[in-house]
């Protein structure tokens, strides 16, 4: 792979995941399962959960209509106040591409603030994804949120 | 304000002022009353901890407890205080040990019953300093609880007059805890959430039979769960253990009336379908027609069986305001691929981002708010009367008043 | 500390005990007597919402309050807390209902004038549960507050017995508060600080005429307003409510002398000249030629003029030692578009990044740390003498006394 | 455009954003309004502000010299405990270069540690900026500070 | 709970009731009887403020202090609290000042020994206004510290009974004391901790011959420090004081003896050896075989000297609950460059990331969580017997003892 | 230097950073010492030492050999509760490359979780740092970590 291939290729990983903190902190739900493979597996678990092997999922999702029905719940059944995350990711890391699967290793903070103006660190972590080509971009085929605490404030709403 | 006395209304169980959710003095009381005093509190499963030398440590309230596997292959509870200048005896949440339990300040050693088997330079240095004749090791060891079994699950107390846990749990509950305890249990994972509110307004939440199809519209808008299907709640006589059950696949006034009935409250949205519905599929393992129970056991433990998410819920309290719920999901020994499979998936109902639970998250916070300056008003518990026994009905509020009922001779109200 | 009781010193107004501003008991006595007692507070604007369904939330003190516009085109304000088991009745901060107030954990429905209107499963199901006979709808609404408007404000209390809100304000500071409500106004955004300081040292700061342009240098730099320019200090007959009030364009000595008494109490810094003017290109818009008038009403109400700059402050208590302050910025709806630009640009003189506001934001937090293990130390306000009476001067902390006048007798002191 | 260019213009605006935190961070204040053209637009609002349209900024301002009377307001008038922020600024998001006007979005969240040591999170929101290019760089023609929370903790003092 | 009086154990001070380092009541009678009463507390080094109008702030407790070198050359310490109304006269930890102390609040200006010099606007203006006639400036400095040195360190009191310092060090530490300061003393640098525990948790850690060797493995895996070398532990007649000491080079068993001796309490690994053993090349720099010396003046002042790492410590309570330990590390104005670097080298075994230091960071936080629930329970405090004398061993407690003798008379326990 | 071995540059050192991080925060530490050079400088301390030509150091380390030692001491000595940390860094910033030296600053923010799942901002501040090539990748010759605050929560047992 040439260096310009490289770079252009980290330029779309960091866009990718760029796209996805913009889609979840600025209330675009609905377009968040388009980041995803229709077969693609979603979890959101913790350090705790995630070293000792256990399969729990706080949010546990085999599928990318599973997401939709997520936001649809969100939307419709679901009850909970106004609030905002604000991503920051770093560290993103790409491992090797295998048949044309690439493993990326990223870190996030997330901050979370109701509408009284009060701001939290929600969710400090990992993500350990395997992302897939499609077309011009990149789709997650798997993504697992490893939370670093074992405890969520109050509730998980928004997907992280 | 907390030094102020609590009077309880004279409507007893029916009104309960909001004081005793926000008033520290309370909270003290029931920290040594309730939680050090006369009830039963789950510390663990009894399979957890196999071999001697696992530990895991837990809480009775605030108070720090260990549990360990002896030699002798039971388990023991204790205060994880040390007997000399009061360290943490267990600083990891859980592990293992060789060699007893060990204090890192000066190394005095335990067993795993909590009894002290040295002391470091006991006998001095050279012939200068260590311990005084005086001191016994068997005068110094750490405090222990009276611990007891249930269907597979360990509670403790440091009461010694609290009757044996199958009484304190009684028949009816203590059967309906055994139903859902039905083979040995496997952890699938375990959560935890903070809530921003007192615990009994998480306690209340649970034993609240009346608000889950009305706060948690999911049950309703997808038909998990309606309070016109069949089901009923019960009630210990003690009046602080209880459990709910609703037979899903019946509904007493038929699809179109309970449509109905629902939609003049509100809390259902029409037309709304799962895009992927392995979500509910679930199955009966239970051998009968309930869908959903949920059990508790006064003051802070709660099980769950949601269709065939199964879960163990510890209520500890953290101050006035606050309070960590803690989630064990449990599958059991002969699950195969697609049982788990099929938990893990209805899993997402439940917990801090679960479909109908993430709203008992915020709900004790919301009134934890809105009593603020009302502290000597009260809140209305009349659904269904003022009593607190059991019925084949969910559309009361018996339970909570049976909490209530338990609660107020153990704080002297 | 907090159980040992105040003694107000001999001196009267002109000393305050600093435990006032730090002890946990006397802030919850203030709540209980000032904030849910004999006293009117701020709510919403009048023309905030329009429409029969909007609605607001606020506070009186810490308890949460509804504000909603009913059927009947009046103005309803309430405590939201549901009368069942007190749940927050309204969760966001502003919006609109076209079926009544709905709390969301047993979807019990209230009107916008607070009349409870329907209970979930009032009736239980197929002849089963539900609320017994004796409960009637009307004995359980939401408590509702008394409201009176001045000048485009709307104020509640939860006192039967506090007088007409005019006469609360008094002829003197209301003709003040009706000259810079001109017209119908018109929310150009809202801001909030959190302040680490009780309440009341954010009240006497508001009052405080002498400080403004020693602690914000800006003032005097750029000559925005001077203790040597014209004005004065009007206090109500209660001593609760103030204005100050300064004729920028005059001086009572001349730029010169004034420059030099500025110099020598060393706020003043020479050749400081604004690159781009235009933040002070200020325009006489109220028939006078008063430049800056802050206006204050018992307890925690604040409206400001500074030049064009036209905002409502709400005080807000949120614990001993902590304070938020609501800022509202207005325009009047006849305005034009050169105008709101203008509001716009003078809005950098205030808010929390405001060149002589920001310094208000945190020199309470410095007294606050200041007077730590000083409980029983007093302030001295003496400023002007001892009395809180009107006068043509600023330098004086009359409306400061003025303050405690009012504060002491509700307090008991 | 080439990906080469593509590649070279996002490692000119990273290095615009990464300058502008430690600008700010390392108090060289003196600097900061020469991130912006001469006729910018410059305001810190809050998303609740932001959304509902309000134009009231907790800073506002419509030229670079205004930002230099900031600048000198907080040096020689103002009064304010010594702190610091420290900037994380990431998902950098670059639009539609149109007529010669970038628009730029990206997440930030604001660390501020006073004197005694105490840190908070400030802030954390987005920006909303349109930038120009100026010979090898780039500059600011307008900057939107939009705060995911409503509330200040005591005051603003140091641009965000 | 904080209301109930405390009834020290019959055993005296061999036993310590955990309630002493929870209870808030006990606290706040801390802070006003020790902090603000009759003891000395360290504030500032001679030479740390050489100029006169150098200044830096400090504590009395949670009393904020600031100290001032005059233009007479002394020091001057005083409450920094504006006699006016309560404003923090310096707000910078540490500057420099031409022109005395001035308050931004409103101007007022004192002299750098308190002294109230001048009120702005004092005469009012124009004839309007102004501080009355009977208004006296001398009435009104800042709250004054008595102030006296040792060994070139500064401390102060509020008491005016207080005995002179060096009486109060005591003949024995004060010797010890001077030992270590031997010279001029150069900053090195400064850091701090924010402990999540009592005050009097760390103090007591300090103060605790026992723990060193076996909490901090680092000693003994490194041969750096044991309980087996020679040593002892001074304690000065009012308990308060003391200083332990070990000559590192020597062992009272021998290292064989002394390996299995560790090996049996097993705070020991084998076979571990610095890949860079410049760390501990530590050199003879005060004239005897005293390796590592540990000293303590009541209430809450630490001198270190581990090989060549000196350090004072501070140790300021922020709550029942939550201590700041101040460090600054000292050298000497005739070190030389490879002196420097070996101190800062050694500064690797002390402070928050200290090889034989960061486990007493965390483990007063571990007995404060181990103590809920236990407060009439009492720690143990027998090693070396029950009185708290000078003894040429480290295997003993009796230095903690001391402590709390000398603390319960002046809490009136 | 061209455009394209400038983004090259620029992408090995984000990768180093990155990698940083994830070495920290995956309790990889036997690998830490592996990011500097032999005869490497570090230093952690605050930025009141820093501004004031205070030499001390929180930790002081002046070889590779001191990093290892402090690994080891971590792992079998020190007694400290189970935690980790989230590094994110951002605003890297390579300065001028001289004699096969490159200076870089960049800004981070540390969350650290403890077992029970506390999440607290623990350390905020910037790096100072000086890279070495060596072979394909960069190492540290010199890295201050300098932290805004002058307050350590507890202890710092893990490096930054
Ligand atoms: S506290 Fe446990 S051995 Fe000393
Ligand atoms: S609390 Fe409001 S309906 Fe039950
Ligand atoms: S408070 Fe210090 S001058 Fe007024
Ligand atoms: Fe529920
Ligand atoms: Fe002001
Ligand atoms: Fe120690």
């Amino acid at each position: 792979m040439t260096d310009l291939a490289h770079l252009t290729r980290r330029m779309e990983i960091d866009a990718l995941y760029a796209d996805y903190a913009h889609c979840l902190d600025n209330d675009a739900l609905e377009e968040w399962p388009e980041f995803f493979t229709e077969d693609c597996r979603y979890r959101i678990t913790s350090a705790e959960n995630f070293e000792a092997g256990l399969p729990l999922g706080i949010v546990y999702a085999t599928s990318q209509a599973m997401l939709v029905d997520r936001v649809m719940a969100l939307r419709k059944a679901n009850i909970y106040e106004p609030q905002r995350y604000r991503h920051l990711v770093g560290a993103i890391k790409p491992g090797a591409e295998e048949e044309g699967m690439l493993s990326v290793v990223a870190n996030f903070i997330v901050v979370r603030t109701m509408q009284d103006g009060a701001m939290t660190i929600f969710a400090a972590g990992r993500y350990v994804d395997r992302l897939v080509r499609r077309g011009a971009g990149w789709k997650f085929a798997a993504k697992e949120v490893v939370l670093d605490s074992r405890q969520i404030d109050t509730l998980l709403a928004i997907p992280l | 304000m907390d030094t102020h006395a609590l009077a309880w209304p004279m409507e007893g169980n029916s009104r309960v002022p909001y004081r005793v959710f926000s008033d520290p003095g309370i909270y003290r009381t029931e920290l040594d009353r309730l939680f050090l005093g006369r009830t039963w509190q789950f510390l663990v499963l009894a399979n957890e901890l196999p071999d001697p030398g696992d530990y895991k440590t837990t809480f009775l309230g605030e108070t720090p407890i260990v549990v360990a596997r002896g030699e002798d292959g039971e388990l023991h509870a204790m205060l994880n205080r040390c007997a000399h200048r009061g360290n943490l005896v267990c600083l990891k949440r859980q592990g293992h040990t060789d060699d007893g339990l060990t204090c890192v300040y000066h190394s005095w050693n335990y067993d795993l019953a909590g009894n002290l088997k040295s002391v470091a330079f006991r006998r001095g240095i050279a012939g200068k300093g260590g311990m005084p004749e005086s001191f016994k090791l068997e005068d110094h060891g750490l405090r222990k609880l009276r611990t007891d079994h249930f269907a597979g699950l360990v509670f403790g107390t440091l009461s010694e007059d609290a009757p044996p846990l199958a009484e304190y749990i009684g028949n009816e509950i203590g059967g309906r805890l055994g139903r859902v305890m039905r083979a040995k249990p496997k952890i699938l994972g375990t959560t935890s959430q903070i809530l921003h509110n007192n615990w009994k307004l998480y306690v209340e939440n649970v034993k609240d039979t009346y608000h889950a199809t009305l706060l948690h519209t999911f049950f309703t808008t997808f038909r998990v769960s309606r309070l016109t299907a069949g089901g009923g709640v019960a009630v210990s006589e003690s009046g602080g253990n209880h459990t709910s059950y609703t037979r899903g696949k019946t509904d007493t006034l038929g699809a179109a009336a309970s449509d109905k009935l629902y939609a003049n409250i509100q809390s259902m949205k029409d037309g709304v379908q799962l895009a992927d519905p392995r979500l509910l599929d679930a199955t009966e393992e239970f051998g009968d027609d309930i869908t959903v129970q949920i059990l508790s056991v006064f003051p802070n433990f709660v099980l769950q069986q949601i269709h065939n998410s199964v879960a163990v819920r510890l209520v500890l309290p953290k101050g006035p305001n606050e309070t960590e719920l803690q989630w064990i999901y449990l599958g059991f020994e002969d699950d195969d691929a697609a049982m788990t499979e099929r938990r893990l998936l209805q899993s997402n109902l439940v917990g801090p981002a679960g479909y109908v639970s993430m709203e008992d998250g915020a709900v004790g916070n919301f009134v934890q708010r809105a009593i603020v300056g009302s502290e000597d008003e009260c809140s209305v518990i009349e659904m269904g009367g003022f009593d607190h026994v059991s019925d084949n009905t969910r559309t009361t509020e018996a339970s909570i008043r049976g909490f209530w009922h338990a609660y107020r001779p153990l704080m002297g109200y």
